[in-house]
């Protein structure tokens, strides 16, 4: 968990800060996007949630429309 | 771009953070924390649940304990016993129980008791080809009696009998590649279903202080059950159906005299067929080169009549042990030769209604074997001595 | 607090590049001091400047018509030529008679001297003091008379300087022999004498507020890529440094990437090595004072290239470059794959190989990683006192360290033989390339790291990695590691094709006049004679 | 509005293609699971499949030479559809790096490291893999050429070790299969492997070519591509034979068999090598047009701060992907080919037959 945080607050300090002083308002949100998507997952991912398989459902909704083999 | 400060600030705390990451060595095991174990046997137990597990380790000699050359034979090797239900178990109890772990990879034969190997033995390998760490190459044998003898019997000409196995199954395999049955060998045979796969078979024989290992034959299976054994002569007729083989011997007697003649090539072909009847009809046709090795006697005939005389003794010598381990073959029931497999790959259609017939239709097999011999090569001399002229 | 020494240092830096990026063209410039028509002023203001040194000599002389003018001749001693200085200057102005007896005014009178007393070919008029005090400091002569707001300035250069001998870096069997001195113009001119063009350019330019250093920038105009040579010149201008010993100071000031371990200028102590590079469109940096000549750009297959594969035949150069190149991923990678297998993979050694290695294990009492790098560590301590101490001192040392601590260890049982043995190959390797020998020592260290913690996994990485970086790097714009992109220049990369191959000059270092042969000619056979059907007679 | 400035020649651009097949035909195991010895048919069948799909990349690459995907989705239908449908293929790159990732991390697990963590293994390559990202797309394109001939060298090597145990019989017998195991197996082959070149459109601007050497190129590089791919798996069934499919790397095995004396046995470190080097481009690759992709959709100045976030989110999302190899395999075999089957060649398709509709480039054709 710990590292988990180190390393995303790194990453921020690494790119988020300079996209702000610069002003850059698409990269900001650009960035943040990733950021949080990935943050919430890796959260979820350390703190023992089950995240569904993306894959797997897609699959179940495929195999439900009756294409597989 | 980046400021520089960030960039160096991030290079240093990232590298800091893989340091974090890394300081765990998980896979690290320095070679004086492991056993290399060069082979395993495993035979029946008394109790009917379990199976005696027996590894075979060679002894790392440290440099300065190295002392003299006449150290007890003992020395060479460790040999770890236990009882347990399957080789998972047997394996975590040697852990727990030696001061080092043991590893696998290079572990050179998996013997099988003769008494175990009837009882069947696929469940027995399933960890061999599971586990990352053992290696499909292994070689398997059956020994006659209890595989622990193998790995304990002090050799003469080896120190480590697990090397001293592979390596002299190494050496036949320049002979055939049907002596050397690895485990893939014997796990394709297996999912084939209908070949029964074979596997040498050695003998520990006392001979004084030592112990001598030699190979006696094959073992046949059916299924993953031992069933009976291929003698050594029965063992050269189903090499040589199986063609593809080099220095081999070939000897003949007849009431003229003797002769031995050196494979130096031998192909088969084999064609399968479909008879009318429904049954299997089966050709081989062996094309072989041999050389004169050796003979003796013949001095009734003359030297031109020696040659014809010779490759006509071979042809029917080569026929007659082909002959003979097919009828062994049959009376077991055991297509050790991959018929079935032959018929599947050439008609796989009509396979599929023969398969589950599979034993009778063997047992009904028509086998027409053809030998062609050629004699090129005479030796440093053309005729024996004292042959008649002319 | 470890965090903020570093943020400071960072600022620091950011900050002299700022400095150093606004700081275009503001050298400090000393206000030339006139000279003076009092002779007396002008030596008075000399010595206070100079400083009462007691190698500045000023030798007052009389000459002219009844001796009538003063002049002075100053100089520093040992850096002039006294029979120079006799015959070119003191001689003939002393018997020197005006030829009219007319006697020529002021500033006349320095001309005259210049045009008809003097014996010397290279005289220059100053009218500066502090012109006079650089040339007197660089060697030459200052001549001043009394009355004159002018004075002459003849070169009499003549300090004892090393003869042109066999240099010690890079020896050779077959090729020339003679290397670089520390002399400035006896470098150019060994150049100059390889390649006799009249577009052979040389810039000459001083540097360094203190040692004030003759450094000259040599190329082959119409051949050498000018951004390159704008580029040098531009990073040596903006070059801020008091003191210039040796070409080592340049480098790292003009250099791309400052904190690689992979140095992207080149140096060579040879004349014909630094004339092949002029040659390809390179740029040399000359710096007085050491036989090191700079080359730039430099790629990273220049250091497996060596003179002599060019003076050997080419199937044999080429073995031995890919046997340079063999020896490099030895010399980096040698320890850390021996630790992986011994501590990570045993799986994927031989059989009886890894018996071998388990008995010589046996009883040592390190891990491996640590027994690597106590004999890598010995053998730095070992290669280091070796290279400093006098030569047969030097030898005794390797002696005792190599054959009998080495030998002493392994018997002791301190150490497994197989990772002494590892270390000597990869420290023998290591010498087949020494222009990379330094970064081949310190990626070493890395790799054994990274093989300590993840095996086959981590080199892979470090390799990767090693790539990555090998590819970003430029020097002076020119990709670092293009050689190896196998796209370009193959002729002359990892195996050295026949001379006559070589049309071209290598891509991006050369522009402008990139072809060097016109036509690809292989050698004739002697037989052959120009006929009619000579696909290739009309070359003629 | 070019976001990574750096070219990339014509040579470069073919061998990347290589690479890209090359990397993925060493996992062979989805294949040969299902079509068995006939799976080198199957990579026939695929290669014939793929034939006019590459040539559509190829016509969508020369139709809009200064576009990348994104942008010629947004040319083609409006800004907003095409939007949308970048960022459905956004969550395509990042999915498909995620799970060649992931692939990685379980390969070098079951091959070097068995007891290190999947962690440690994939973070640390995705640090050097965004470490390579920042310098753009030409320099891990240079290194394309390496890696083929190494991969090269080593794929001839190991087919020359393991001569002395080819049975040509194992190929037998031929086309014994229920027909829809051959029509999944090729849709496997077309859809894993080849269909992956679509990432190549994300790096059209990069790439200034000529029609005739885009066609070219594109087209070598595929060769090379499935030569590959069909060697490696001929090889795997003449050795293996019947025991083929119940391997989870066919190849590792192929090459553990390798024996000949006691020093030459032991090789299978080759392929380790080549596999790590092979997927370690494929993922950079991958990695790149992600990156790009999101930057693109965004449209922001530099895409170099989105490089650690997006390396973060795919790391993480390469672990939630499956919970086991075992779901991978099954998904590789029934889910994936269809999925992929979208945005591989059903929506490149689509784009070109509205683009030829609406007669677009217009400008362009001046």
């Amino acid at each position: 968990m710990a590292l988990v945080l180190i390393s995303f607050t790194l990453i921020a300090l690494i790119d988020l800060v300079p996209l702000i002083r610069k002003h850059l308002g698409h990269d900001i949100i650009a960035f943040l996007l990733l950021f949080i998507l990935g943050l919430t997952i890796a959260i979820l991912e350390v703190s023992g949630v089950e995240i569904p398989s993306i894959m797997l459902l897609l699959g179940d909704v495929l195999k439900s429309l009756g294409m597989s083999y | 771009m980046i400021p520089r400060r960030f960039r160096l600030l991030a290079v240093f705390l990232l590298s800091l953070l893989l340091m974090i990451f890394l300081s765990g060595c998980w896979d690290e095991h320095e070679l004086h924390t492991l056993f290399i174990v060069t082979g395993v046997a495993l035979d029946e137990s008394d109790d009917p649940e379990k199976m005696d597990i027996t590894v075979q380790i060679a002894k790392s000699q440290s440099k300065s304990s190295r002392s003299g050359d006449t150290e007890p034979q003992e020395n060479y090797i460790i040999l770890l016993k236990n009882k347990s239900g399957t080789m998972m178990e047997g394996l975590m109890e040697f852990n727990r129980d030696s001061s080092r772990t043991l590893m696998l990879n290079h572990n050179q034969v998996l013997l099988f008791g003769s008494s175990l190997a009837k009882q069947g033995i696929k469940d027995h390998i399933d960890l061999f080809m599971r586990d990352q760490d053992s290696r499909m190459e292994v070689l398997m044998i059956v020994v006659d009696g209890r595989g622990e003898e193998a790995l304990a019997a002090k050799l003469s000409q080896d120190r480590i009998s697990g090397m001293f196995i592979s390596r002299v199954i190494r050496t036949m395999s320049s002979v055939s590649s049907y002596y050397q049955v690895r485990m893939l060998d014997f796990v394709s045979r297996l999912l084939e279903e209908t070949t029964s796969p074979v596997v040498p078979i050695v003998t520990v024989t006392k001979k004084g202080k030592m112990e001598e290992i030699k190979i006696t034959g094959m073992a046949v299976f059916k299924g993953d059950k031992m069933i009976d054994r291929l003698s050594n002569d029965e063992t050269l007729g189903y090499i040589w159906a199986m063609g593809d083989v080099k220095h081999c011997n070939v000897v003949t007697s007849t009431e003229v005299g003797k002769a031995v003649f050196q494979i130096i090539k031998l192909d088969c072909k084999r064609d399968v067929k479909i008879r009318q009847d429904g049954g299997i009809g089966v050709k081989l046709s062996v094309n072989t080169t041999l050389s004169v090795g050796e003979i003796s006697g013949f001095s009734e005939t003359t030297s031109e009549e020696l040659m014809p005389y010779l490759v006509k003794i071979a042809q029917e010598e080569i026929k007659r042990k082909i002959m003979n381990s097919f009828e062994t073959a049959r009376r077991l029931n055991a297509d050790i030769y991959g018929f079935g497999t032959s018929v599947y790959r050439k008609y796989p259609k009509e396979w599929k209604s023969m398969k589950d017939s599979w034993d009778e239709i063997f047992s009904d097999i028509e086998l027409n074997v053809q030998v062609k011999a050629h004699i090129p090569v005479t030796g440093q001399i053309t005729q024996p001595l004292g042959m008649k002229e002319e | 607090m470890f965090f903020e020494f570093f943020v400071r240092k960072i600022k620091f830096l950011n900050h002299y590049r700022n400095y150093q990026q606004n700081n275009t063209e503001n050298t400090i410039k000393e206000r030339p001091i006139k000279i003076k028509k009092q002779l007396r002023e002008n030596l008075d203001s000399l010595k206070t400047i100079l400083g009462n040194s007691s190698d500045l000599k000023i030798h007052p002389f009389r000459f002219g018509a009844n001796s009538s003018i003063a002049g002075v001749l100053v100089f520093i001693d040992g850096l002039v030529d006294n029979a120079t200085l006799t015959n070119a200057i003191l001689r003939p102005v002393q018997s020197w008679q005006f030829k009219d007896n007319s006697f020529p005014l002021e500033d006349e009178l320095i001309s005259v001297l210049e045009q008809e007393a003097l014996c010397a070919g290279d005289v220059e008029i100053v009218k500066s003091l502090s012109d006079v005090i650089s040339n007197c400091l660089s060697g030459n002569t200052a001549l001043l008379v009394d009355g004159c707001v002018s004075g002459l300035i003849v070169n009499t250069k003549g300090w004892d300087k090393r003869n042109v001998t066999e240099p010690n870096s890079e020896t050779v069997v077959r090729g020339p022999r003679e290397g670089f001195t520390e002399n400035l113009r006896t470098n150019t001119a060994l150049i100059r004498r390889k390649i006799s063009n009249k577009q052979l350019r040389v810039e000459n330019m001083i540097l360094g507020q203190k040692t004030r250093t003759n450094v000259c920038l040599m190329y082959l105009s119409g051949v050498v890529n000018m951004k390159v040579v704008e580029a040098v010149k531009y990073r040596i201008k903006h070059m801020d440094v008091d003191s210039i010993l040796e070409s080592g100071y340049i480098e790292e000031y003009i250099e791309d990437a400052p904190f690689s371990p992979f140095g992207t200028v080149g140096y060579s102590e040879k004349p014909d090595v630094v004339a092949a590079r002029i040659l390809e469109g390179r740029t040399a940096i000359v710096v007085d004072g050491t036989p090191f000549v700079l080359t730039a750009p430099m790629l990273f297959i220049e250091s497996f290239q060596t003179a002599e594969d060019y003076y050997m035949r080419p199937l044999y150069a080429s073995i031995t470059r890919i046997l340079r190149f063999i020896a490099y991923f030895i010399t980096v990678f040698g320890p850390s794959i021996y630790i992986a297998l011994t501590a990570f993979h045993q799986e994927l050694l031989p059989t009886t190989l890894l018996f071998t290695i388990a008995n010589a294990r046996e009883g040592t009492p390190f891990p491996v990683f640590i027994e690597a790098m106590i004999m890598i560590f010995a053998f730095e301590i070992l290669r280091e006192g070796g290279i400093r101490l006098p030569r047969p001192v030097g030898q005794a040392v390797s002696i005792v360290g190599a054959l009998i601590m080495g030998d002493a260890a392994v018997s002791a049982g301190l150490v497994g033989a197989p990772v002494v043995i590892t270390v000597a190959i990869t420290a023998v390797a290591g010498f087949l390339v020494p222009m990379q020998n330094e970064s081949g020592s310190i990626l070493r260290v890395v790799m054994m790291v990274l093989a300590s913690f993840l095996g086959w996994y981590g080199i892979s990485m470090g390799f990767l990695a090693l790539l990555i970086h090998l590819g970003s790097l430029t020097s002076f714009g020119v990709p670092y590691f293009d050689g190896f992109a196998w796209t370009r220049n193959l002729q002359d990369s990892v195996v050295r094709m026949p001379l006559w191959t070589m049309v071209k000059r290598p891509k991006d270092i050369a522009q402008g006049d990139t072809t060097r042969t016109h036509f690809f000619i292989p050698p004739l056979r002697p037989y052959e004679t120009q006929d009619e059907d000579d696909p290739e007679g009309e070359r003629q | 509005m070019r976001i990574d400035k750096t070219q990339i020649s014509g040579v470069q651009f073919m061998f990347t293609v290589t690479c890209f097949i090359q990397s993925s035909s060493l996992l062979t195991a989805f294949l040969s699971e299902i079509t068995k010895q006939d799976s080198w048919l199957a990579v026939l069948f695929g290669v014939v499949v793929c034939l006019p799909l590459i040539w559509l990349y190829r016509t969508l690459m020369v139709m809009f030479p200064d576009y990348n995907l994104i942008q010629i989705l947004e040319e083609v239908y409006s800004p907003v559809v095409g939007k949308t449908i970048g960022i459905s293929y956004a969550w395509f790159f990042i999915t498909l790096t995620a799970l060649n990732l992931s692939d990685m991390g379980s390969f070098s697990k079951l091959t070097l490291m068995k007891r290190t963590p999947d962690v440690v293994l994939i973070v640390t390559c995705m640090l050097v893999m965004a470490w390579a990202v920042k310098y753009g797309i030409r320099l891990i394109t240079q290194y394309s050429a390496l890696f083929v001939f190494v991969a090269f060298s080593i794929l001839i090597a190991s087919v020359l070790l393991v001569l002395n145990q080819i049975n040509l019989q194992n190929f037998l017998p031929m086309f014994d299969l229920p027909a829809i195991k051959y029509v999944q197996g090729t849709h496997i082959i077309s859809t894993i492997p080849f269909g992956e070149l679509v990432t190549l459109l994300m790096i059209t601007p990069n790439v200034k070519l000529t029609r005739r050497d885009t066609t070219k190129y594109l087209f070598g590089g595929f060769t090379l591509g499935w030569i590959t791919v069909l060697v490696v798996i001929s090889r795997d069934i003449a050795v293996l034979g019947n025991t083929l499919p119940i391997f989870t790397l066919p190849t590792l095995v192929t090459l553990r068999l390798v024996n000949l004396g006691e020093a030459l046995s032991r090789v299978e470190i080759l392929f380790a090598i080549m596999l790590i080097m092979l997927l370690f481009f494929k993922i950079t690759f991958l990695y790149y047009v992600s990156v790009i992709t999101v930057a693109q959709i965004m449209k922001t100045k530099s895409y170099r701060h989105l490089i650690l976030a997006a390396g973060a989110l795919i790391t993480a999302y390469s672990f939630t992907l499956y919970p086991s190899p075992l779901h991978h395999a099954a998904s590789a075999k029934e889910i994936t080919p269809i999925l992929w089957t979208f945005f591989e060649i059903l929506m490149p398709l689509l784009t070109f037959v509205i683009a030829k509709l609406r007669k677009l480039p217009k400008e362009k054709e001046v």
